[in-house]
């Protein structure tokens, strides 16, 4: 049996493959389908301080190889949390994350703290990425001295494992995944969704109700690839790679970019039993190429001969 | 509850009803589980990625001996489209049974009101009715005749009246117009299809307070409650279309 | 006949449908599939000062509903352009615009400079967004000082209609649109190609030589619908609509988003008359939709009541 | 120069050869323009857009009469799978022909070197060729006896010799040890196949001073020209697969 673990800061998961914020519930939506036991960790829908309806409908919209969602947060808040979800995540043998968001840099601090008293809840991972919320998320993850502020004030609270969850959307990834890791973060997770539109050319209007949302799967894969490997380079800490996941392939691919662990989002609607079917992927992949643990893969990518005299210097 | 499954369907039959309607019959190579009126399937058209996201269906018949369903579709785009061109011997992936169906009250004698293809759940609603012995009557709209298909099925449940907006068949006009709504007597009615006419329906149903429940379409990513994306908002907070609906009783919709 | 005509700047287009940079060469390649003179104009591929080889192959990777191309601003430089290349274009009824690239300011300036002189040539596309190459391009276009500097650099020296091709690796449109019109481009076109990556898990290599490459295609449509939006929405100038184009409906999206005309790029390859049926779709819908000019679609598009209330404020 | 066209062909025929390669037989309604050994068709594998791009595939065979064109392809990923399912009575939609083909020079005899798939554009070149009076001389190199097929076509227009890098069948290893490289006298040598094969071929000719061509892979997007993907690099500067090749002479290669 070949070797699956993995490590993100002091945290161990048992194997790379988890599954993606807001993709998956709280595990118990799939527990029809799959065994959520042998996920490497669940990464929760977002909690926020207080309870949030989230957006108006229509919140989706179909794009090619891809969709736009702007659901935006909505959560029963952290009360709710601990008090109805926390107690069943027992039954599962996985690790659960939690995706901790707010509008204010308080309510992030807030949130982070009740979290960091959940003994069953070994990390949480940070949304300053959030792109369909009006106050926070995006807005933090996009200006490099909000992040870091936010990031401080939350490392200072949250004695666990604390990952940061990147937006794709600015200039230089290599410089938030800096700041991220100046600022304290145990790892980094990325990418979150693409800001983007959809529109109804026969009806002339905007398709969700909140004019733009964020884009996910396989469309985005190639960016959230590139973003991967540039943060993978920049940075000490482990990154975690998201975006377009679907085959074990794919998640081999982010692996290869330096990806420490990889989680599934979007393709969970698709096929709600892909992320093992992920993993026993994987676990074919290593023993075909002989290799003994997982974590060979990470940034074990052969760099054809002087392609830096090519490409934009990008970290 | 009944636990939700994903099954790759053997296709038995594709019937085309009209240019725009035709009905899919699917077998299992098992028996089925419990399929109740209003609930649905989705169907993972394509594995070469194109449609990417599954298709939100209802669920139009049930033979529970032969293990087959069949479902009504109509044509409206790419989607649909793939499914309208599927053979017999050719698979297909469902994850089902989904959704809250519609409810069994007190009572004798109900309205079942779709439009278009709407009427898709009537069907087995309908037997479901007429088995628990109520009287069920069906009212349904179409834009015109080429529209209509064979109802002879329902027909075999209740009284069947039509509506069509050009007035090719039945009665002209739209289904809330229609004088049954004035004259008939109802313990309580079901609706599906447009949203303008399901809201109609409820604004009688309504005024002469009896029961009235309604299924609401909406944009499904993952149609089991993971991501929360078909947000209905309702007196009691915000639900979910594809778990806590699509289902709704329209005493609870903030209409 | 409903009235197709638009402008740009100074320029009068004869309709709002043309062909991306570097995805319809000259014009001629196409000339066996369709009728050139039925466009309302062409960008051409790049023209630098030099002739330059571009990057090793490969230099093309297909991904979902997308590609990725490192080409790198191949072509046989300026002068060759001028002699070889501008005296062919005549032969078409339509509008020449030519791409003009280079690593150093001084390399841009002197390119447009000697474009300037050709009267065959209304305007140019000043391409400060080529991920592809590693000094100039995206390098210019990603910093808002440097893309001031080049842009005033050439406004100097080029007196026709100046069009600016922004970059959508940045963290913000806005700010690069109103850089642009404040160094006085008379239009915008956006979007360039998204730095992107792929990688082929079996080999463990990158399949680009370059590694990164610029993503096109429907895939990034979602994200251009996107940026066509928001820069509609800052400035004051045109703006030209660029990103995964293949259809009307997809056309007539750019336009309700605030584009005054399109580009379709990937589009042709696969389709080689592409944009002659997207024309023809969009004469079909302003019927349809008893629309006398197709100027009426020009950012005509119903806002959902309120929607300011839920997304992030990006302009 | 020819025109290139863009048109729907019907799907006369699919036959599977092996479990790798299959053979498509398209038909046109109109005649068909000149095609010359060595050139290719840009396919589109499918409507939905997936897989996004057409595929690049060399002329096996062509029937004027018949207004046919054969393909000869191997299954490698999602888009040649497509076209595998492809049925009599389909159409497939096709951009040709394309690209500068093989050249015919001076000589008589001509060894025509492939391996895998690399075989499909020798039957046209070999027909070619001996119309013209000339000689050819078929090397084929497969990987076992299970993928090769039957090879009468070519048995009818020249010597066929074979090698199997098992051994299952022919010669035992690459075509670039066969033997009748050193015995047999040609004038020249065409060559289609894994880059190190025809590099090998390259050197081999190269030594004894004959003339030779191969055909080249290279990613393609557009196949006319426009986009510049597919860059090969030679003596007089880049140049582009598509329409500068596929075909290239190896002392034009920097190889
Ligand atoms: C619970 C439920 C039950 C349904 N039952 C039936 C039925 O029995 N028969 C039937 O013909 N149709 C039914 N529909 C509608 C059906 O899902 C859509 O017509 C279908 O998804 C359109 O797919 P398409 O690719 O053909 O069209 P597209 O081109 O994708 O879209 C056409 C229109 O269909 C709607 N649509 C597209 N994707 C979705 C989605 N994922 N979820 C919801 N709506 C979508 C949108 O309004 C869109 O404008 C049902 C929808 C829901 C939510
Ligand atoms: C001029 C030319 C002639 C060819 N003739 C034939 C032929 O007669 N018979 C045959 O079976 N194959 C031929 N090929 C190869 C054929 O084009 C690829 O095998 C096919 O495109 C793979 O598509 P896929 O979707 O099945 O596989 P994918 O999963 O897309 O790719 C599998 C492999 O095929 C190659 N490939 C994919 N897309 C392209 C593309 N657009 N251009 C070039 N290579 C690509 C890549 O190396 C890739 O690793 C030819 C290629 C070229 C360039
Ligand atoms: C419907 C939906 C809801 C999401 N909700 C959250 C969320 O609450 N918090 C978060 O950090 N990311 C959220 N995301 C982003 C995903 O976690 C992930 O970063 C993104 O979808 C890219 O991965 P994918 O392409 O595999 O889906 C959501 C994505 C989707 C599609
Ligand atoms: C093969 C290829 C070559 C390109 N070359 C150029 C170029 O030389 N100059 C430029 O400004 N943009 C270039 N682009 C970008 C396109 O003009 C366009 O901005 C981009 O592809 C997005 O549009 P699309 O999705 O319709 O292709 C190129 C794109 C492709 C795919
Ligand atoms: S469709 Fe995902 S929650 Fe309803
Ligand atoms: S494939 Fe486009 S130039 Fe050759």
């Amino acid at each position: 049996m070949v070797d699956l673990q993995v490590n993100i800061g002091a945290l161990s998961l048992k194997n790379p493959v988890t599954t993606a914020s807001g993709c998956f519930g709280y595990g118990s939506e799939y527990s029809d389908f799959m065994d959520i036991s042998r996920l490497g960790a669940v990464f929760t829908k977002a909690v926020t301080k207080e309870n949030r309806e989230g957006n108006p409908s229509p919140r989706m919209a179909e794009t090619p190889s891809g969709m736009l969602n702007s659901v935006g947060l909505q959560n029963k808040g952290v009360e709710y949390f601990i008090s109805h979800i926390y107690p069943s995540l027992h039954q599962y043998d996985t690790v659960f994350i939690a995706n901790v968001s707010g509008s204010t840099l308080d309510e992030y601090v807030e949130v982070a703290e009740r979290i960091n008293d959940l003994e069953g809840i070994p990390a949480i991972e940070l949304n300053i990425s959030c792109p369909n919320v009006k106050k926070g998320g995006m807005v933090f993850g996009t200006n490099g001295e909000s992040a870091a502020e936010v990031i401080r004030a939350v490392r200072k609270v949250y004695r666990k494992t604390l990952i940061v969850k990147l937006s794709p959307n600015v200039t230089s990834i290599p410089a938030f995944a800096k700041t991220a890791e100046d600022a304290g973060a145990d790892a980094v997770s990325l990418i979150n969704t693409i800001l983007a539109m959809a529109i109804d050319a026969e009806k002339r209007k905007p398709v969700l109700a909140t004019v733009t949302g964020g884009l996910s799967g396989p469309a985005v894969k190639p960016v959230a690839l590139r973003m991967v490997w540039e943060a993978y380079h920049s940075v000490n800490i482990p990154v975690i790679g998201i975006g377009g996941i679907r085959s074990a392939s794919d998640a081999i691919e982010f692996m290869l970019a330096g990806a420490t662990a990889i989680q599934i989002g979007t393709a969970n609607f698709v096929e709600p039993a892909v992320s093992v079917q992920v993993l026993e992927g994987i676990m074919a992949y290593l023993e075909r190429h002989g290799f003994s643990s997982v974590r060979e893969l990470i940034g074990n990518l052969e760099m054809p001969e002087g392609f830096e005299r090519f490409r934009p210097k990008t970290f | 509850m009944v636990k939700k499954k994903i099954e790759d369907f053997l296709v038995t039959g594709n019937h085309r009803l009209n240019t725009e309607y035709f009905v899919l019959t699917l077998r299992s190579e098992h028996s089925l589980p419990a399929i109740f009126p209003g609930q649905f399937a989705e169907l993972r058209v394509d594995h070469a990625g194109n449609p990417f996201l599954r298709r939100p269906i209802s669920f139009f018949d049930v033979d529970r001996e032969q293990h087959e369903i069949r479902l009504l579709i109509q044509e409206v785009g790419a989607g649909t489209q793939q499914l309208s061109m599927l053979d017999p011997g050719d698979t297909l992936n469902m994850i089902y049974p989904l959704g809250h169906p519609f409810t069994m009250v007190e009572g004798k004698d109900f309205l079942l009101a779709a439009g278009g293809v709407g009427i898709a759940p009537m069907l087995l609603l309908g037997r479901t009715l007429k088995q628990a012995g109520k009287r069920p009557v069906f009212l349904f709209g179409f834009r015109s005749e080429e529209q209509v298909f064979d109802l002879s099925a329902f027909e075999a449940l209740g009284e069947v009246y039509i509506t069509t907006e050009d007035g090719s068949m039945g009665k002209k006009g739209m289904i809330t117009g229609h004088p049954i709504l004035e004259t008939g007597i109802f313990d309580g009615c079901y609706s599906c299809g447009p949203e303008p006419m399901m809201k109609a329906i409820a604004k009688i149903a309504d005024g002469k307070d009896i029961f009235c429940e309604v299924s609401l379409e909406n944009m499904m990513a993952c149609g089991i409650g993971a991501c929360l994306c078909c947000a209905q908002p309702t007196l009691h907070g915000m639900k979910m279309a594809c778990v806590d609906g699509p289902v709704f009783n329209t005493k609870e919709l903030l209409w």
